[in-house]
């Protein structure tokens, strides 16, 4: 089922706090409040909300640390989540994890990971479980696992695929597709099948889907930067997942319109490049479909105040928090 | 007591264990219907059927990264790495996931994750088939590290393994899996982190453990024919590690000998060794010495494979030296 | 080029000594006089010298634990191989490597290994090599990576296919697929393209050549157990990397007429199964053809005990050989 | 002399050995074009192509692996790990084969490979980009594992591995990377194995190597306000050890702190000081402690990270407990 009409504001006003959010990050970042690498989803955040939301509270979501957005889509809490950027000690992880490892196990966040690929088994994992603790069936509970399309060149990637195809296990797939890893291009380091053409979305790109084609998953390729297209393709692939009919791998083309992290020169590509994917951006594209629908400029930017509310309460949260004591570091390494 | 094998023991704790907990499924590679290589898993596939004993694709760094998931996920997984060796193609999921992933969490999540497996030389299996690799593994914070000797240790700390809630690498001793012992009946546990005294002595401490266990209690018998009493401690557990039980037997024998299979360099000995003279550096009469496998890869011929790895000659040989 | 009919009766004779290599370690095996394990590669000699005989004397080749096929045939000699199998001073790594890791460096053998999968790169390495020697074309020499259907389960099988294909590496990747690996039918394990119905030659098995064409690796299926069909394919197939045009995956049917290793029970299989494969193994299927040349039974029987006395040879030459001195387990380390 | 970055000085090493040696090439990710995330590899790719300056997919077991294969067909490659936390994913390729293949191939074949990568915590990276494996590389036999401090020894010490024609893990520190030294113009190497007196002083020997040589050299300032003087050995390479230069040292101070990254437990602290127990036992009037990273995972928030990892004060706080 598509997204009903009726949560596009929502999903607009969810896509500015994840946007909100980053920039937050950004400008602590450069005030040096902020420790360790920061790797910013803005311009992805229509993949984060259109995969997270297809989801159930209960289903699990592994994502990387550029999942800023779909932890927060998930249902992350903003002020935890900026108390962690912020190490405090009210930080989803306590200040332990930090920007690349938001957890909230409360809804089914199992992770962000900041090693290529690592998080994919884990949602596997999380998937045989339910199938295991439903008797085979899928206990109504389903996995996720978000990645970049750097992510297809790792191992582990495919040995998680294949355990995925032989076990049939209800796991969805997310490659978001940026073109970039770090500061390479993706389609010179990503070989794939000679005899496919280019898809119409971004022509360079790899196509990474043929990947998990290879193993008998069903696999497409969607444009991720329009939130209704990422979520539906997820609620299908959500339903199938449910019914027992395995796994799907979607290829959400997408841009990531900051550098790889702050400090990233961007050599590897044009500034024209950069404004040409401003316009087909997700909150761009959501608001014109918005605009479309009847709506004001002044109710989007209504919306948009709303998120940065959220987001200036939540850097309020954090900057009063307190910071976590020397001795926890001692703490929460075994059960 | 019965007296049983090594491998049946584990398969007891095993079929137990998961008799009593549905939360507990296995994978790995041949351990169904063939029921491993070693045969821990014998029959189990029948018991508890496909869908809790899995073979498994030769995919070691995906099935212990689902067996991470799973145990995220409520499930208590059990997975099989046929030699240790190929830890080191799940060497990512094992030390930069299991082990940190409810730290760097924040403790939100636990990972009940038994990772089995087999070491160790002695068999001419060569290099990439024979390493021990505890004192690695010990370095890794969020890991415990168990290495039995016994049948009835094997068991028992199975069963704890199982119960504990936190990532633990089983070490099983490929020269171990047809040696016998008794083995208590019914339902009992071995705590981890608890050494055991195996053969007490004056003369000096012999601290061991998995298959160098059996070889410390050889060189003692012999030494006893020679008038030399050596206590031999059987740590089992490797991290963490019991260094009260060490400590005590030092304080006695004044005397400490670390046995160990996996290369010397930065190994478990010149840990105990660096921690006994941290902690009680007044006990010892004489300098504190360790014997591990020597600093090359393990060979095949048998004559260089001796000459690698730790001998009861070798024992008996440092031992005397020291008393 | 076609394997000449005239190397025929040589390449016969070639499996016979692979065949009575085996047989002869089997032997010693039982004896208690090899130690370590031992995995037969009986059956498989078709693959073997078809591949290897492809090849020239300086192009590269690694292979398997199961590999003492490919090592004869590429050159490797019967008695520093049987010494090796003793552990005698005189065996081709001095009794250091053993069975599992066969190398001869004057023969272009980069090694045996016994890690599933970690031979591929090497070759692939080794072919990276040539292509920067020869400046951007081959050098004349290229690489072949022969390893079991249960390694395109591993990571670093995926990572190195790809790195072929974005590199355009002069590698040959031969997949010996024997439909076991270990104990467990690789059908169950192995998941393929949904799409394309099992081929002709082993309907149960899975198709592991779509894995290599979805990198666009030019792929297919070969009868391995018809040398001359395994020849051509690879003589092809090196022509097209000799030639710049880039890698070919070779996934050669085949059948293992033995267990895993010495001891297994073979549970897994029918006796049945495996004594209909007796009739379609390469030797008698070599036999069968060359009788058609008009080759007698004597005459097929001659060459049988050409290779009978090689390896008679090599048992009594590793034999008579010196154990090595414990002290020569120190050297060998460091260049 | 110039005062150059460590940085710089290992690119200069770089290039001047690409210059004099045509089968030096590299891989690794974002090294092209974009220099490298640290600029280690800035300006290469321009200089010496697409073909010796390769960026690779985020593949490092399958380009370690290219690696071992082209340093066997003859070529001497660098392979870059962009942190060494990601070795993991390669281990296999490491361990089991650089390491082995030689030794394995009963010397038939040599793999001159530099795996170079950076390592250690300090910038809040977290627990999967913090972390110090270089006493878990030196348990393995069959690699030579270098952790210089200085501008100067980076470069020296590269040379060296780049000439030595056997498996080094080049080990660089990712807050060593903006210091600034003296570097000698010209061609010069530093001997691999070598360890330098940084400093001398005769009441300890603080034994260090990587950045904690800087802040044992910052303790020994301090201590000596105190009128505490302390020698301070910088490793340079931590496998082989070099055990004249500490036993030298020992000798005189009688008294031996060795402080690591790494975490402690079976970490190359441990493994010197039973070292030295058992080459000079009557040397030491105190007994020798080491000080390494404590034994959890590495912790984002400032408070937590330094908690957890070796500082200055810690140093200091030691050293005034041993005299
Ligand atoms: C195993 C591993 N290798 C390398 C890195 C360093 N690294 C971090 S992000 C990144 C690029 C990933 O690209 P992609 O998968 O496309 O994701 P994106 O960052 O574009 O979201 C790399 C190479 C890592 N974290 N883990
Ligand atoms: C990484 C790794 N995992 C597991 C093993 C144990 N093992 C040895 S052979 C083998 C089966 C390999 O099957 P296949 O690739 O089909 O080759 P075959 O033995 O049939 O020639 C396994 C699992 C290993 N050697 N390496
Ligand atoms: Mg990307
Ligand atoms: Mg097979």
């Amino acid at each position: 089922m598509a997204l009903a009409l009726e949560r596009l504001p929502e999903a607009y006003r969810q896509m500015q706090i994840i946007r909100k959010f980053e920039e937050a990050i950004r400008n602590l970042y450069s005030q040096g409040r902020i420790r360790g690498s920061f790797h910013p989803c803005v311009g992805q955040e229509g993949v984060a909300v259109g995969a997270s939301w297809a989801l159930r509270a209960d289903d699990f979501l592994s994502c990387t640390y550029r999942g800023h957005g779909h932890a927060l889509a998930k249902g992350l809490s903003p002020r935890a989540a900026m108390a962690e950027m912020l190490g405090k000690a009210t930080g989803c992880s306590k200040g332990k994890g930090g920007s690349m490892h938001f957890t909230d196990a409360s809804v089914g966040l199992l992770g962000a990971n900041a090693i290529v690929g690592a998080g994919i088994p884990h949602a596997a994992g999380a998937a045989l479980a339910m199938q295991l603790q439903g008797g085979g069936g899928t206990n109504g509970r389903i996995a996720l696992a978000a990645f970049g399309e750097g992510a297809v060149n790792q191992g582990v990637f495919h040995e998680t695929l294949n355990l995925i195809a032989i076990w049939k296990l209800p796991v969805i797939l997310v490659c978001e597709n940026n073109l970039y890893s770090e500061m390479t291009p993706s389609h010179e380091t990503t070989a794939a099948a000679a005899q496919i053409a280019a898809g119409p979305i971004a022509a360079a790109s790899p196509q990474t889907y043929q990947r998990a084609a290879a193993y008998g998953i069903a696999a497409r390729q969607v444009d991720g930067n329009d939130v209704e297209t990422m979520y539906l393709a997820v609620e299908e692939a959500a339903g199938r997942a449910r019914a027992g009919e395995g796994a799907t791998y979607i290829e959400a083309m997408t841009y990531r319109l900051w550098g790889h992290m702050m400090g990233d020169p961007e050599v590897y590509r044009t500034k024209e490049e950069v404004s040409q994917a401003r316009e087909n951006e997700p909150i761009v594209r959501l608001g014109r479909r918005l605009q479309g629908l009847g709506w004001t400029e002044a109710g989007l930017a209504r919306l948009e105040a709303e998120a940065e509310a959220v987001i200036a309460d939540a850097v309020q949260f954090a900057e009063n928090s307190p910071l976590p004591k020397p001795e926890d570091a001692f703490t929460d390494v075994f059960a | 007591m019965p007296v049983i094998t090594y491998a049946q023991a584990l398969n007891d704790a095993l079929r137990e264990e998961m008799r009593a907990d549905r939360r507990i499924f296995l994978m790995g590679e041949d351990i169904g219907l063939h029921g491993g290589i070693f045969r821990v898993t014998k029959d189990l596939m029948s018991e508890f059927g496909h869908e809790r004993v899995r073979d498994t694709p030769i995919s070691e760094a995906g099935f212990v990264g689902l067996g991470v998931g799973a145990a995220m996920a409520g499930m208590r997984p059990v997975v099989e790495l046929l030699f240790m060796d190929f830890a080191l193609v799940a060497a990512d999921q094992i030390v930069n996931q299991a082990a940190k992933l409810r730290y760097m969490a924040g403790g939100q999540v636990s990972i009940p994750l038994v990772i089995r497996t087999q070491q160790g030389g002695g068999r001419g299996n060569g290099a990439q088939h024979s390493q021990s690799f505890e004192s690695w593994l010990a370095q890794v914070p969020g890991l415990i590290v168990v290495a039995p000797a016994t049948p009835a240790d094997a068991k028992g700390l199975l069963k704890s393994a199982l119960r504990c809630g936190n990532p633990v690498v089983f070490i099983e001793h490929k020269l171990l899996y047809n040696t016998k012992g008794e083995v208590p009946q019914g339902d009992y546990t071995i705590s981890i982190g608890k050494a055991e005294v195996k053969r007490a002595g004056r003369d000096l401490t012999i601290v061991a453990y998995s298959r160098m266990t059996l070889l410390a209690l050889e060189a003692a018998e012999k030494l006893a024919q020679e008038g030399i009493e050596a206590e031999v401690i059987d740590l089992r557990t490797v991290e963490p590690l019991d260094m009260t039980t060490i400590l005590d037997s030092v304080r006695g024998t004044a005397r400490l000998l670390v046995v160990h299979e996996s290369h010397s360099n930065c190994g478990l000995g010149a840990e105990i060794i660096a921690r006994v003279y941290e902690e009680a550096p007044e006990a010892l009469a004489t300098p504190a010495r360790r014997l591990g496998a020597k600093h090359v890869p393990i060979p095949v011929a048998e004559g260089l494979e001796n000459a690698v790895l730790p001998q009861v000659t070798d024992i008996i040989a440092l031992a005397k030296g020291m008393v």
